[in-house]
């Protein structure tokens, strides 16, 4: 029963997560702060979801399957954001001017 | 081993291909494949004369009994085509030997027959299926492999060519299987005789009737019918020359047996008749003749202009077949074998021309006919045939396409098959004017005759289409058999 | 409890699809499509738990592995502009100053 | 309405279609036409797939006691039309890698203002 | 609910499609491939279609997604040209009247997951009926693939096996030598996190590329999805390390035998199958029972099938992966 709870807690509160960061990529200025709005949201939804799955699940496969899922989130998604931001600083975005339109210039 | 005959044919080459792919020593692919092909015609006409003496086969796949299996079912007309397939890439294979050689780089020679081979199951898959849906499996198998075999041309436009007809073979495939998955969903079942069965009670429905008309499309783009035909030109030119030898006798021919047997055998009977089908057939059949042949006229590349006659022949066919009458039909059959033979002869003696000078525009011809007299020979017998002369196989298709068209009354079709003669009278005559009474650009430039293994099989193509003029029982006779086995609606 | 995490997940997906077609530069793009595909695993996990149907999960691993793949073939394109040499670390340096997008 | 309500799957599945059908013929960038091929594919398999539904039906593997499945016979014929799908993807993606090679671009009109020229 | 997420896919993919029309820039063209991809998989998964949902993912968002990215790398210009738009009212007009037409087919369509119609109640009712006697496999997908219509698969096979000869014949030419990567392997600087990442992830795509492949019968997947997840593994590693590494892990040689290695073994059960007086690919008469028999030829067909997808697709990415750029 306990488990029940803090499960449906783990997963409403991910979702809740997952929806601000993806708010925050509309109402951020620029790439580099939409950037900062999924890269810290997009991993604590994926824990909070799954770990939620996983207290459902209890000790089975189904669990197991579950953490491995989450091993691939945990590691795609921030080496993502982490590559990204780097190739568009490198490719001459630049975070201070705010709004670019760099993408009809090239 | 004599049950599984019509299985062997397809399932041969099929093994074949892998073993060809792996087997980088010298000319071992070559021989493979040749024996191969050789074997597949042996094994087609056993299949053909065991059906004209016994009736249809029919060979349950996995031992499953239709329609929850996938079946071979082959009467006449499946025997016919396979016939025409495998003989001519029996033909075909011992020419491809040197003009491969040229014409292709040595490290890929192993992979090449391996996809020839790959083309050849491809195609025999699709005669010998009785099911709708192995029928589209086969046929990727074969577009597959001869988009990689266009490609090999050693000019760069071969590459375009390559693509623009793998972007149209593919989109007249997923048309293909847009129209099985609606005719699927009215009647649930993928086996062409249980098709045949359940859909006359289905012929009033639209998802039937838009299922059909999809079927038809992606086949029609496949055979190259006018307007749909745009690929064909630069992928026969760009080609190498044995790969557009075998695909200009083969690959349309087996489009257009796929659309005979939907048209006939899995729909209905008058199902042509009551729609728009025929008509449409009839009037792309008469504006492929007139385009193409027009088209070929202004040809300077002796390869382009055969494609686009090839566009205007497929014509003719599309005109037989849209009487949906016994004699249309057998016309349309008649000429397609004929076809195969004449085109086949016609490619190898350009062929030939290309092994020896490298090129085959117009200008690189001047004068050859003098140096070449045995490839000039096949250009002129084939030629003739091409248009129509008495005495050679293209009279014979042509003459029972006018008595068809006379059985219709259909004047103006008649008048546009004796135009199109006419006008193949001239494109022919522009290819014999070069090769023998034009003067030599070079004249010191000696060229030696084509090499015997390139000059027998097209002569062997020479020789059948002057056979098969005069000898009309083996090509009338089996093409009236099949036309009836086909389940055309006597009149 | 599962109907509201996948409605929070569909409108996390509408969002990030709004923000991979508007742009407005390619790298906004393409955090949103990555975005999307991890949330697509979430979304498929979670409703092989609504439905009860836990062979789903295989689909969602698959989904991620993919993803992960995907992933590191766009980095590669962006930091070697080719497939061949292997993945290097500070090689956003000099040769890759040109700008692409 | 009924009918939209009934059709809605193969309604939005034949938009994609088109969507895809109109890449491949209206774009002349190589690429883009397998992208929009592939959209084309994809879509005709949603059809298929959408014609093996069957209501209340769990997926096509056996289990004791349950009585209706979805029609596994789609399924078979869609895992063969990926298949020929990657197939054919891979073979012109192959060809547009050489055709960039022999001609330095994969924007149609190039190629043929280059072959013109000749 | 169901109804819910089936209209939020639908309506995300025709927003993805129309995506893809408008956008020029390439790359992100293909990511949102990617997306369109994994979106329709997710629908075939709602949909039922377990089977055609793994193989649409890892196909569709994996293999072709990384095709594309490795054509485009060669690319130097990531950004389509501008079409000229006055050519737009001919294909406009073809594809209005297509998809008018097929609306019209449509009409008399059965009701999207109505019991009684045709494709329910003519052949399908057998294979769901009669499957699991017949060859004792659950997965009724698998029966219907393997066995019933084995030959379609077989053809599925040869289909493949035909695009790795078709790449090889046009991307084979230029041979570099992969053994000269070895020196600079060492010499460049490594990403770390990748690398690390990769050693424990590979291993892991790998073992349950395997579970996909021998699961088959009685869960989703079977040799296609576990040929195409086993590249992947080798794909990513060779991503990672380079490709001149993977290339000395499986040489071009061997992945040619494997290629043909695994058309053989399905087209040989068949012709074992000839031999012990059965029709061809008739499994039953490899053993005592017919269930046995069934067992055992599904096993090896799965495994030819298996293996040569892997072969073939690591083929391909590698023929692509070796170009130079251009």
């Amino acid at each position: 029963m306990v488990l029940d709870i803090l499960s449906w807690v783990c997963l409403v509160a991910g979702g809740l997560v997952g929806v601000v960061g993806a708010v925050g990529i509309h109402r951020f200025p620029d790439f580099f702060s939409r950037q900062h709005a999924t890269g810290t949201t997009d991993t604590l939804c994926a824990l909070l979801i799954l770990l939620g799955l996983g207290l459902q699940a209890g000790l089975s496969l189904a669990a197991f399957k579950v953490a491995l899922i989450f091993l691939f989130l945990f590691i795609t998604s921030p080496a993502a954001t982490h590559a990204l931001a780097s190739a568009a600083v490198h490719s001459g975005l630049d975070p201070k001017r705010g709004r670019t339109d760099s993408e009809g210039q090239s | 081993m004599w049950d599984h005959l019509s299985l062997l044919l397809v399932v041969t080459p099929l093994i074949a291909a892998p073993l060809a792919a792996i087997l980088p020593f010298g000319r071992v692919p070559w021989a493979l494949a040749f024996l191969v092909a050789l074997a597949c015609a042996v094994m087609a006409g056993m299949q053909l004369w065991t059906i004209l003496t016994g009736g249809p086969i029919q060979y349950e796949l996995g031992g499953w009994a239709p329609p929850w299996g996938i079946v071979y079912r082959i009467d006449e007309v499946n025997a016919l085509v396979a016939m025409i397939v495998s003989g001519i890439a029996a033909v075909a294979l011992p020419y491809a030997l040197l003009s491969a050689e040229n014409e292709i780089e040595k490290h890929q020679i192993p992979l090449f027959y391996s996809a020839v081979l790959l083309c050849l199951a491809g195609l025999l898959g699709i005669t010998q299926t009785g099911d709708i849906f192995n029928l589209f499996v086969f046929l990727e198998i074969s577009s597959l492999s001869s988009y990689a075999l266009i490609s090999l041309g050693n000019r760069r436009q071969a590459l375009t060519a390559a693509y623009q007809y793998l972007i149209m073979g593919t989109l007249g495939a997923t048309f293909f299987l847009i129209g099985v998955g609606l005719i699927y969903s009215q009647t649930g079942t993928l086996n062409m005789a249980d098709l045949a069965a359940r859909l006359p009670e289905a012929t009033g429905l639209k998802t039937v009737h838009t299922g059909f008309a999809f079927i038809m499309i992606g086949f029609a783009l496949k055979l190259a019918l006018f307007p749909l035909h745009l690929w064909l030109p630069n992928a026969y030119t760009y080609a190498p020359s044995v790969v557009t030898v075998f695909l200009a006798a083969t690959a349309t021919k087996v489009a257009l047996y796929v659309i005979l047997r939907v048209l006939f055998t899995v729909f209905p009977d008058g199902f042509v008749t009551n729609t728009p089908a025929g008509d449409l057939f009839l009037m792309a059949g008469i504006l492929a003749v007139l385009s193409g042949s027009f088209r070929a006229i202004y040809q300077s590349n002796v390869k382009k202009l055969l494609a686009h006659s090839s566009v205007a022949q497929i014509g003719y066919m599309a005109i037989g077949l849209s009487f949906a009458s016994v004699a249309g039909v057998t016309a349309s059959i008649i000429h397609m074998f004929n076809h195969a033979l004449m085109k086949g002869a016609l490619f190898m003696a350009v062929g030939a021309i290309v092994y020896r000078v490298g090129a085959c525009r117009m200008e690189h011809l001047h004068g050859l006919g003098r140096q070449m007299p045995w490839t000039f020979g096949a250009i002129i017998v084939a030629g003739f045939s091409l248009i129509g002369v008495p005495g050679t196989a293209g009279f014979v298709s042509k003459w029972y396409l006018v008595l068809a068209a006379l059985e219709q009354q259909q004047w103006i079709v008649v008048a546009v098959i004796l135009f199109g003669s006419l006008l193949a009278v001239i494109y022919v005559g522009k290819i014999i004017e070069a090769l023998y009474f034009k003067q030599a650009t070079n004249p010191e430039l000696a060229v030696e005759e084509a090499p015997f293994l390139l000059l027998a099989p097209t002569w062997i193509l020479v020789f059948a289409n002057i056979y098969f003029g005069f000898d009309t029982d083996l090509t009338v006779g089996v093409a009236e058999r099949a036309a009836q086995a086909l389940g055309v609606a006597a009149k | 409890m599962y109907a509201v995490a996948i409605v929070a997940i569909l409108v996390t997906l509408s969002l990030a699809l709004a923000r991979a077609l508007m742009g407005p530069t390619v790298f906004d793009r393409i955090a949103a499509i990555n975005m999307f595909g991890t949330k697509t695993v979430l979304l498929i996990a979670v409703f092989s738990f609504l439905t009860g149907r836990l062979d789903l999960l295989d689909m969602a691993l698959v989904y991620a592995m993919i993803n992960f793949i995907s992933v590191v073939a766009v980095l590669r394109l962006f930091s070697h502009k080719d497939f061949h040499s292997p993945a290097e670390n500070n090689v956003i340096s000099v040769k890759v100053r040109r700008r692409w997008f | 309405m009924d009918f939209v309500v009934s059709h809605y799957n193969y309604l939005i599945a034949i938009f994609l279609m088109m969507t895809g059908f109109y890449t491949v013929i209206s774009r002349g960038n190589l690429v883009k036409k397998i992208v929009g091929l592939n959209i084309f594919q994809v879509s005709v398999f949603l059809i298929y797939i959408s014609l093996s539904t069957v209501k209340d039906g769990v997926a096509p593997i056996y289990v004791e006691g349950v009585k209706v499945y979805s029609n596994p016979l789609p399924h078979v014929l869609i895992l063969t039309a990926i298949v020929v799908g990657v197939a054919t993807t891979a073979l012109g993606l192959a060809l547009v890698v050489r055709i960039k090679e022999a001609y330095g671009t994969i924007e149609e009109d190039e190629i043929h203002s280059q072959d013109n020229s000749l | 609910m169901d109804l819910l997420i089936d209209i939020s896919l639908l309506t995300f993919l025709a927003v993805t499609a129309i995506g893809i029309i408008r956008i020029t820039n390439l790359f992100a063209v293909i990511m949102l491939f990617a997306i369109f991809s994994f979106l329709s998989a997710t629908l075939f998964m709602t949909m039922d279609a377990v089977d055609v949902a793994l193989t649409e993912a890892a196909v569709g968002a994996g293999i072709s997604t990384v095709l594309m990215l490795a054509t485009l790398a060669l690319n130097k210009d990531h950004n389509e040209k501008q079409p000229d738009k006055n050519r737009h009212w001919l294909p406009l007009a073809v594809v209005l009247t297509t998809g008018a037409v097929l609306v019209y087919g449509t009409l008399d369509l059965p009701d999207f997951g109505d019991p009684a119609s045709a494709p329910q109640t003519h052949v399908a009712p057998h294979y769901i009926e009669k499957a699991i006697e017949e060859t004792g496999v659950p997965n009724i997908v698998t029966a219907v693939l393997a066995s019933y219509r084995g030959f379609d698969t077989l053809g599925e096979v040869v289909v493949i096996f035909t695009a790795g000869i078709a790449v090889l014949l046009l991307l084979g030419g230029r041979r570099e030598d992969p053994l000269d990567d070895g020196a600079k392997d060492k010499r460049v600087p490594q990403n770390l996190v990748l690398r690390i990442v990769s050693k424990i992830v590979i291993p892991v795509i790998m073992l349950f590329a395997l579970y996909v492949q021998f699961h088959g019968d009685y869960g989703p997947g079977g040799g296609f999805q576990a040929g195409v997840i086993m590249s992947a593994a080798i794909i990513l590693y060779s991503l990672v390390f380079g490709l001149g590494a993977a290339e000395r892990i499986i040489p071009k040689s061997v992945l040619m035998f494997l290629t043909s290695l695994g058309v053989l073994i399905f087209a040989g059960v068949g012709i074992a199958s000839l031999f012990l007086g059965g029709n061809y690919l008739n499994y039953s008469v490899l053993a005592s029972s017919q269930v046995a028999g069934q067992h055992i030829g599904i096993l090896l067909v799965e495994l030819g099938v298996g293996i040569t997808v892997f072969a073939v697709m690591l083929t391909i990415f590698f023929a692509f992966a070796g170009r130079e750029r251009s």
